[in-house]
């Protein structure tokens, strides 16, 4: 973990309420893994006054990107950024998804911008030869930016969307059983961005007895471990264990997590 | 770091090699990665209860303009893990550790000072009479003279290390308090914790924060502390250390003229990892750049 | 700008068409240029003094992080000039007129709560109990329960309007205050006047302010201010006029949720001449997309 | 008196300290007068947090100009805008100079900044047909920026400056009453920018019977009348009275200005 000034190699907007970010890491020395994020300060006066996370959606040689849905001021400020200015990055920071090696076939389930987050983990996927299938959940098709990404890396995508009528949790938990498990057989499962989802990820995982991760998102201070902000419980053994998803997480083994 | 200039300042019989250290609960060990501890006036881990608690509810933080609302409660592990697990981790660096203890009762806090206090690792104690999210309402001891005095009477006679009361800012007269705090016994006074705030959510009418209040750190209460710095040092001798809103080194030496000795700093680390060491290297340079070769010759300093 | 939704509003006796309305201190019959008077719930000139006075020792502003310290002191023409001037510049609109008190003792108070209290263009009086500037230290009526009762009461003897206790947030336990200023007799309760504050010019080591010490206003703020207003409307049912670091309709809002019935805007006016209109609108827009007809139904209306 | 997103048409750097910056004022329908100014939003963030007041460098047609000194976090956040923004502008503002019709030379005593307010005065002055005489007092030579500018215009230039070590008092009235008025019948005097300065024009106004204006500079809240942040006094019969800057000048008769 470093803090960075990284020059900026574009920044645009790739549909209506999502922007794409690309900096040059040629810097940085650390490898970077998919699940971890990047603490970013989204304007250089003290307005807004914290950084902001996001979770690498592309990892390459000497470039990260970031994916990022336009939200509130810290992610509007963001917008502004110029390619050829710099942005001021803290990391990498948490820790990643682990890719269970053995996998042939990885099932993602990710909603919104989990998606940029399970981008990541394609691509991993894709590298050490698993195949990726991954149900891919929004409000409309427009949000669906990164699914001909994981298409690159020969990823099976199913899209629902709420424009659709498509997304509701039965339709998803139909999809998984009887589509895609019926020509699959899934190893491991990784889910990020929505509570529903994550919900329905566990229940398959256990149902299945397929191992899985999930990456978690909390409202953040230092990022660092410092604050105790961003806390959440994990099941271990038989008591709840209060971890901190900046620094034991974001990645949490799926199973463990209670997702309130 | 050359030490060009002598930045040693006194907090009873403790002397920090320079005035910057941490604010308690914006601190730890994970930090190290990004600042060398050996360079810190002192360490002041998160303030430890006696028995483990589990914090409050979430969201446990949410900015504001220009600052943070922070519930994180006192989440901690207890005296017991602190003794075998916190204090060792940090008891190995050249800076003195400074515990910071919170506790419900005068009789907890004396308990804990006494344990504490008689740390061979532990270089003074910092008392935290003023943490508002623990009990109803935001009431805290530092709100009251008669308690402070109590509060720290009872723990001063349990050690002989520094005793450093860290002031609420929520009173309507800190030169009370301070005053209430020295005659208590206190070596040194922390001006102050956070002020006791709010924010809601308009979309939602939720409190953006789990425990409805919490305190308001950053540079929004900078005013407010220096203010009350200069109005606590024409009231009592003790050494001040300032605390609340520093983000870069003029707004530590703004605290020292107002009449900190020392300073802690909190949420700026979260926006600048490096923020501590940062903040004393532009500390030294203003010295250098104002011809000042001791600190002693700004504190408190003001011209009116 | 049509009144799609109910925005009435009541203190006391007095009606307000809507509840935005100018803080004290800043507002002045110039910015007409910029809004129109007849749209404003309320129209609140600068605290009078009885006799006229000069103001405080410049300069008396300066910016802080997200907000502003100003020490202006009340430079008054006195009393006799606003019954002159003042009143007859602002009776003329279709909005009632809140005049705004200071005075040295609770009897100046009266007398000249007696005088406006009963002038046929005044509608309601703010009793500005709060004001950090005028002496020593910061001391106001506001800071002590029984000041604020004796003050209120007396004022109470000598006029039937609607009678509005401005708070100062520069205390331990604001509900204390409320409660002693609904005991005393007031109809409304304003959620409160600046927090003490202070800068230094590290440069020269003095005073930003010429008076050293002045009132913060400004976003800054805003989050001290919410939770004194909830913690205020929970011990009393007076009607609370949030003030305190408001810039946009949100920001109302947010007061509004918190318990407050009306709010006051000052600071914002300085940024953007038009922002006591741009705010009204802005809660409309609220109201509007959240299907809110009645602002009855915003006021206190957190969900806890 | 209005609030107004102006084109910038450019904003770029003059001098080490000095930056010059043009706005398309085509929307505005009102006058403005050498001597007035405008509350500019520097930044479009909260920070930095007030407005900062600017008076007139250049009027023309459909645009005015600003020169400033980049100071602090205002006026550094200033050059960071770009050709084609807008700058968020209140004004105009106060009361401008008055140039007495029948003057036919007429003295310019200014330093710093103040040298950008009498430039405008300058451009009054050559458009009613009157000679003007100018003393630039500044730290460098290069900050001596609308000297040009001033000579385009007719103006005879003096230059006095901390580096060629002329900028004392005494020179400048040594310059005024011994080469100066050998040579011209002074009718007006105005002065902006220092303090010293606006005392030696005093003390040339009374021993010479020169009438004269000075502008003003005091820290503002609102610039509108309304806060009472800006007081000066001025002497009027025998008593001392309070008036605002921002409303009541910035411009003021020379006699009449207390000058602490
Ligand atoms: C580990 C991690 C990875 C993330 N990765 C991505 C990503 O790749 N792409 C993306 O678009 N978003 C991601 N998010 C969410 C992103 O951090 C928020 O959307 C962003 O902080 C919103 O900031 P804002 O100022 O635009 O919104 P506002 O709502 O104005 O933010 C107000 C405050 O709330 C916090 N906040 C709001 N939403 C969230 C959230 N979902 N999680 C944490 N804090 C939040 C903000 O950080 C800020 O402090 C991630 C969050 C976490 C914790
Ligand atoms: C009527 C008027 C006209 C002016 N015209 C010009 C001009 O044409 N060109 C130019 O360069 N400057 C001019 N100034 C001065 C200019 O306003 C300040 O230099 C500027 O506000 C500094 O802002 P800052 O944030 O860069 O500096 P900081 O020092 O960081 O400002 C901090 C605060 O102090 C205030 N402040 C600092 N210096 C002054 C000052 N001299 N006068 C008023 N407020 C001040 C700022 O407005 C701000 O609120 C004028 C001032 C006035 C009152
Ligand atoms: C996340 C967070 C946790 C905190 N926890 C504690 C604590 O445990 N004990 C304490 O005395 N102060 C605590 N504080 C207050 C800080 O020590 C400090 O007084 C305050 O943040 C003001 O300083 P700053 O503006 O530099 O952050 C905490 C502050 C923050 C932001
Ligand atoms: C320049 C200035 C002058 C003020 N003068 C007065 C005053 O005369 N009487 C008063 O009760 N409050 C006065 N106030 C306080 C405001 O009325 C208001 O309470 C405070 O500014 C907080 O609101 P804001 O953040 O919207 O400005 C003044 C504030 C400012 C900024
Ligand atoms: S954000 Fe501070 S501990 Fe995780
Ligand atoms: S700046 Fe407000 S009255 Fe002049």
């Amino acid at each position: 973990m470093k803090q960075y000034e990284a020059p900026v190699l574009f920044n645009r907007q790739v549909s209506e309420r999502y922007w794409h970010i690309a900096i040059d890491t040629s810097m940085m020395h650390e490898a970077v893994e998919p699940g971890q994020f990047f603490h970013v300060r989204c304007a250089d006066v003290d307005s807004p006054f914290l950084r902001r996370p996001l979770s690498v959606y592309q990892i390459h040689e000497n470039t990260i990107e970031f994916l990022y849905l336009v939200k509130g001021k810290g992610t509007t400020e963001m917008t502004r950024i110029r390619e050829g200015e710099t942005l001021d990055v803290l990391g990498p920071l948490g820790k990643g998804f682990e890719l269970y090696k053995q996998s042939e076939t990885v099932l993602l389930v990710a909603r919104g911008v989990g998606i940029a987050t399970l981008a990541a983990v394609a691509q991993a996927a894709f590298i050490q030869g698993s195949r990726c299938v991954a149900v891919l959940s929004a409000r409309t098709n427009e949000d669906l930016l990164a699914a001909e990404y994981l298409e690159d890396f020969g990823a099976e995508v199913h899209k629902v969307t709420e424009e659709d009528g498509t997304s509701d949790v039965g339709n998803v938990r139909d999809i998984i059983e009887t589509d895609i498990m019926a020509r699959h057989t899934i190893d491991s499962i990784y889910t990020c961005g929505s509570r529903r989802l994550s919900k329905l990820s566990q229940s398959i995982s256990s149902t299945f007895g397929i191992p899985g991760e999930i990456a978690l998102e909390e409202h953040m201070g230092c990022a660092m471990g410092a604050c105790f902000a961003c806390v959440c419980d994990i099941r271990e053994a038989d008591t709840l264990k209060s971890v901190r998803v900046c620094i034991d997480g974001p990645v949490f083994p799926l199973n463990k997590v209670v997702i309130e | 770091m050359i030490q060009y200039k002598n930045t040693e300042v006194k907090i009873g019989g403790l002397t920090l090699k320079n005035p910057v250290m941490p604010a308690s609960g914006a601190f730890g060990a994970e930090m190290e990665q990004a600042i060398d501890f050996n360079k810190l006036g002192a360490i002041v881990p998160k303030s430890i209860t006696k028995h483990p608690q589990p914090g409050n509810a979430k969201p446990r933080v949410c900015e504001t303009n220009a600052g943070m609302i922070n519930s994180i409660g006192i989440q901690s592990k207890g005296l017991d893990y602190y003794l075998e697990h916190t204090i060792p981790q940090f008891e190995t660096y050249d800076s003195p550790l400074i515990a910071s203890i919170s506790a419900e009762s005068v009789e907890e806090f004396a308990e804990m000072a006494s344990v504490l206090g008689n740390h061979k690792s532990v270089s003074a104690l910092e008392l935290n009479i003023s943490c508002p999210n623990l009990k109803g309402n935001g009431q805290a001891f530092g709100m009251d003279p008669e308690d402070t005095f109590a509060l720290i009477s009872k723990a001063r006679k349990v050690t002989d290390r520094p005793l450093i009361a860290k002031l609420t800012p929520n009173v309507t007269d800190i030169q009370e308090i301070a005053i209430a705090a020295e005659a208590g016994g206190a070596d040194g006074l922390n001006v102050a914790n956070t002020l006791l705030a709010m924010s809601i959510d308009v979309e939602t009418r939720k409190p953006r924060i789990g425990n409805v209040m919490g305190g308001l750190s950053g540079p929004a209460v900078k005013p407010v502390i220096v203010r009350m710095i200069y109005q606590v040092s024409q009231v009592s001798s003790l050494p001040i250390i300032g605390c609340g809103g520093i983000m870069n080194g003029k707004d530590a030496i703004e605290m020292i003229i107002a009449g900190a000795s020392a300073v802690q700093v909190g949420t700026a680390s979260f926006i600048q990892p490096t923020a501590l060491t940062d903040i004393l290297s532009e500390m030294q340079e203003y010295m250098e750049k104002h011809g000042i070769d001791d600190i002693h010759d700004l504190i408190g300093s003001i011209e009116i």
